[in-house]
């Protein structure tokens, strides 16, 4: 039976969510200098063109129809069979294609976040062909395990609410992945200051707010379930950002605007496996742990290690998502959601543990599995710019256009 | 004293300003301009409609430096920005009457630099 | 019987077309010359002021109350008798107003996309003036014969499922009507302008997808099947036609814009506003892909061969790819997918493809009449165009004495 | 040699530039800078607030030419630039001592243009 109330949360949280692919154009695209800002919004905007098709096309029957514990297989190819009428499995109170348009702005985004790390220096071909596959082998199997009818990991009892493993670890993994073996950016002695503070702040308001789609969505109805995800959502995100000021005061003297927003995708990523599991006092302490840690990968060990995440995708991303899923194996309550489970503070320590196996699986797959497209897409297309595009930048030398005038 | 005033293509900035250190050269200021240039250029394209603007964005950089410096200044400039293509750019040698450390109010030789 | 899921569904729509206005506003805005920014978002903001009233006074019982003449009738003017009872003609399960403040936001939104033809040398009160008659003399007549009780249009079965005719077709003409007799911006010949902000051109294409949603899935009116139907192929159709764009320019020139997935993207979504609520995935994708081509050969190549000055292509997106749309509904409708449709001339009824065709030629002839007359009486009592000295300084600072950005600080 | 700056009207650029090509003058550079000037100009508004800035917005212009060139540079930016209104702008001539060609490193007089 096709709820009303239902369908209407989830077409805006489609909406929502598509949204935040451009909002991290611009949260991307603010933090580049101004000669590749374009490239960056242009890579944001073609995955969702790309990435909108190869959903439909196949990637939906992949990660979702029933086919066996690995993958899904193309029963659902182009579509077929996947109609208006409710599909109980998944969701049973909205169209199947609400819900199969609803899982695209995901596939959308993961690949999209991965930008970060390569920004500034990476070929529009190349780019085209490790997105496609790398949602193809990386993104719509591991989609399987976790969420898919059958999966191996959903077998298991992991919990992912709206995807700490499947986007946020998998997407922060391949981006440590690919940062290491593109290498540094040229000249990077001085590291570029962002060249436009405002889009930041732009694309971060734009990622929170899609964010309420992202999480509170997840719960597929308007229920109480979605709003408990939505309120954890809002008070992590702001706990993450305030303890990111504060942790800036302390060390650097004054909190920046650039940490603060940095901090609340900290936390939004973070909280976004826990959000439907765990009570709001919980996501609080979430979000302080999101920005201490990911403030140490992106501050101390970054630089240590010396590899060259441009835009902090890894430091960001993979570091929230790994720690939200192992969180959310410390604070999961029944209490909170009937249909998960209980985590290590509520007397399960063996949550915890399948928690942090997905995790490691997951890890493992997707550092090997990207190296291998990496090195595939580089003997074809060559992944990187030679060094006069690198100067002269991508907008001009990719796109052949240029984001801003000089006078007029 | 001279002022040196040098147009140069953007992307060769970072190796020019490494050029000048070397030569101990670290008073510069840079500002963003458009030049006429014989060269083409990259073509822009706008929505499919081809764009060869004929005022192209450059980088002028102003140094001022006591006259044993001149030569190795418009060296490093030329070390650092010369690509053998239309549209390296050109150096403008000026004379400089006067030069003021307004910190201080020194003038002549000693305020450079 | 009024129904929340609907009801929150059609507000949610209503807040997201609204929306659209400002997104329109910077997608053009990011196009125009630095000097100019302001007076294309002067121009979006005051028209959501001016016809958010022209609207609830006169413009909604001239557009949908019932009747059978060339306007709507004059009983629900003033909101008079529009209440919080639905109207079981247009939508059985939201309140009447619910109704009318949705059906509001197209009629903002379409006199701001001819916008795009006069950039950069309208004067403002002209522009106001011009806006308000446009609106009441061709707007308004023309949503009532295709979506009104009673209008002929829709009396002959022509199907526009969320404005193809009555928004994009009919904004496009006027555009290139005015951008014609309005003529060229000056010194033209000597450089053609860049957009001096890439990135707000993005930015406005990502606010104008996302406002799409509640525009073409909102037009089913209820949060039903056909709803998630027009909401999947709109995607569809954005992804297609911002993808086949890029190829057209990978192929052509070289390398593949932002600036034209940017079109493209905006392109697909006008083609298949008529279409969404009648034609299923894999025609979607065919209208996307299609809509760039035909959206590409007109921007570069017939704009160029016949030298109107189409500023921000408002005619060449919005008009070339809603009368696609309006035509590739008559092809590809099918009763499957909504059975209040009709079936198309690829599902064995070639006689809706002749009715889409009959709409569009309507409209194409009536708008660009009736917008010339409005533009002359204009020009005779105001004047339409900035002098030349406005216009080389810029209408930001001669038209509203502000200036978008500073120099230094 | 001499290095001719001017400071015009921004709108007055395109003319300006018109003018000069005219005269076979190509080798310009541009910026956008801030101005002191007599003239009121436009008021501008925001919020209510009227501001009549006394900096306004005006194009620098940088022409390096060869001394039989200086008289026609002058003229050209005179004849493009005037309206006759307070705030047209001012030029200002410079002795060049020396120009370098960065691609081929020609000095000199031959360097220019």
């Amino acid at each position: 039976m096709i709820n009303g109330a239902d369908t209407v949360f989830i077409l805006f949280s489609t909406s929502l969510v598509m949204l935040m692919t451009p909002g991290l154009a611009f949260f991307y695209g603010g933090m580049v200098r101004r000669k590749n800002i374009l490239s960056v919004l242009m890579q944001c905007f073609i995955a969702l063109c790309l990435l909108s098709l190869h959903w439909m096309f196949f990637g939906y029957s992949l990660s979702f129809a029933p086919g066996n514990v690995f993958w899904g297989g193309f029963k659902w190819a182009g579509l077929s069979g996947v109609g208006l009428e409710p599909y109980a499995a998944y969701s049973a109170t909205i169209p199947h294609q609400a819900f199969m348009i609803f899982q695209m702005m995901f596939a959308v985004i993961t690949p999209a976040l991965i930008i970060g790390a390569f920004a500034e220096r990476m070929r529009f071909s190349a780019f085209l062909a490790f997105i496609l596959l790398w949602a193809t082998f990386v993104y719509d199997p591991i989609c399987h395990w976790v969420w898919g009818e059958g999966g191996w990991l959903k077998s298991l009892g992991v919990l992912d609410f709206a995807g700490g493993i499947v986007v946020h670890t998998s997407a922060g993994i391949a981006a440590l992945v690919t940062t290491i073996f593109m290498g540094k950016r040229k000249n990077l002695e001085h590291t570029p200051s962002p060249h436009n503070l405002p889009f930041v702040v732009l694309g971060t308001a734009l990622l929170w707010f899609g964010w309420f789609g992202f999480n509170a969505g997840s719960a597929l109805a308007a229920n109480g379930l979605a709003v408990n995800a939505f309120v954890a959502t809002n008070a992590a995100a702001a706990a993450a950002g305030l303890s990111w000021a504060l942790l800036e005061w302390i060390r650097n003297g004054k909190p920046t605007v650039f940490g603060m927003v940095t901090g609340s995708i900290a936390g939004l990523a973070t909280v976004t496996p826990a959000s439907g599991f765990v009570s709001v006092m919980s996501a609080i302490i979430i979000g302080v742990s999101a920005s201490v840690l990911c403030f140490i990968a992106v501050s101390i060990t970054k630089p240590k290690f010396k590899y060259d995440d441009s835009l902090d995708a890894f430091g960001v991303h993979g570091v929230g998502g790994i720690l939200g899923t192992l969180l959310t194996g410390l604070f999961a309550s029944k209490a909170i959601n009937s249909a998960g489970a209980n985590g290590l503070f509520y007397g399960n320590y063996k949550q915890f543990f399948i928690q942090l196996f997905a995790v490691i699986v997951v890890v493992i797959y997707t550092f090997v599995v990207t190296f291998i497209i990496y090195k595939l897409v580089d003997v074809f297309f060559r992944m990187r710019v030679s060094e006069k595009d690198e100067s002269m930048g991508l907008d001009l030398t990719q796109h052949h256009e240029r984001a801003y005038t000089v006078l007029e | 004293m001279k002022l040196v005033i040098a147009i140069i293509q953007p992307y060769k900035l970072e190796e020019v300003k490494e050029e000048l250190y070397k030569s101990e050269i670290n008073l510069i200021t840079v500002s963003e301009v458009l030049g006429h240039g014989r060269q083409m250029g990259v073509t822009e394209v706008y929505r499919g409609a081809k764009e060869t603007g004929n005022l192209l964005r450059k980088m002028r950089l102003e140094i001022a430096v006591n006259d044993n410096y001149l030569e190795p200044a418009i060296k490093a400039i030329v070390k650092g920005a010369k690509t053998g293509e239309t549209g390296d750019g050109k150096i403008f040698v000026l004379e400089l009457k006067e030069c003021v450390r307004i910190r201080t109010e020194e003038r002549g030789p000693v305020a450079i630099g | 019987m009024v129904n929340a899921g609907d009801t929150a569904w059609v507000l949610m729509s209503s807040a997201l077309v609204l929306l659209m206005t400002p997104a329109l506003a910077f997608f053009y805005g990011g196009m125009v010359r630095r000097k100019n920014v302001l007076s294309v978002l002067m121009q979006c903001f005051i028209i959501v002021c001016v016809l958010s009233i022209q609207w609830v006074v006169i413009g909604y019982s001239l557009s949908f109350a019932p009747s059978k003449g060339f306007w709507g009738g004059l009983q629900w003017l003033g909101l008079n008798g529009v209440g919080l009872e639905p109207y079981a003609d247009y939508a059985g399960t939201i309140p009447h107003q619910a109704f009318m403040v949705f059906q509001m936001m197209f009629a903002i939104i379409t006199p701001a996309l001819i916008i795009g033809a006069f950039a950069e040398r309208m004067k403002f009160s002209a522009f106001l003036v011009f806006t308000l008659l446009w609106a009441t003399f061709v707007y308004d007549p023309l949503c009532h014969w295709v979506w009104g009780m009673g209008g002929w249009l829709r009396n002959i079965g022509a199907l526009d499922f969320a404005g193809g005719t009555v928004v994009h077709i009919n904004a496009g003409i006027a555009a290139l009507v005015t951008a014609i007799v309005l003529g060229k911006r000056s010194n033209l010949d000597k450089n053609v302008p860049t957009p001096h902000n890439m990135p707000f051109v993005v930015l406005g294409t990502a606010l104008l997808w996302f406002g799409w949603f509640g525009f073409n899935a909102g037009s089913a009116l209820a949060a039903n099947g056909l709803a998630v139907n027009a909401f999947v192929v709109t995607n569809t159709a954005a992804a297609a036609a911002g993808l086949s764009w890029a190829l057209i320019e990978w192929l052509r020139n070289g390398k593949p814009t932002i600036f034209g997935v940017c079109s493209g993207a905006v392109a697909g979504l006008v083609a298949i506003t008529p279409a969404a609520g009648f034609v299923s995935v894999i025609p979607a994708i065919i209208i996307g892909m299609l809509v760039s081509v035909f959206c590409f050969i007109a921007v570069t190549v017939i704009k160029p061969l016949f030298g109107y000055d189409d500023s921000l292509d408002a005619f060449g997106v919005h008009c070339v790819g809603g009368i696609w749309g309006a035509l590739a509904t008559g092809l590809f409708a099918s009763r499957l997918v909504n059975s209040a449709g009709a079936d198309g001339l690829f599902f064995g009824n070639p006689k809706q493809f002749l009715v889409q065709l009959a709409a569009v030629g309507v409209t194409i002839v009536y708008t660009s009449v009736v917008t010339l007359i409005i533009y002359k009486l204009v020009d005779l009592f105001i004047g339409v165009r900035v002098d030349e000295k406005s216009e080389a300084m810029g209408l930001d600072l001669t038209q509203h004495h502000e200036r978008a950005y500073t120099v230094l600080e």
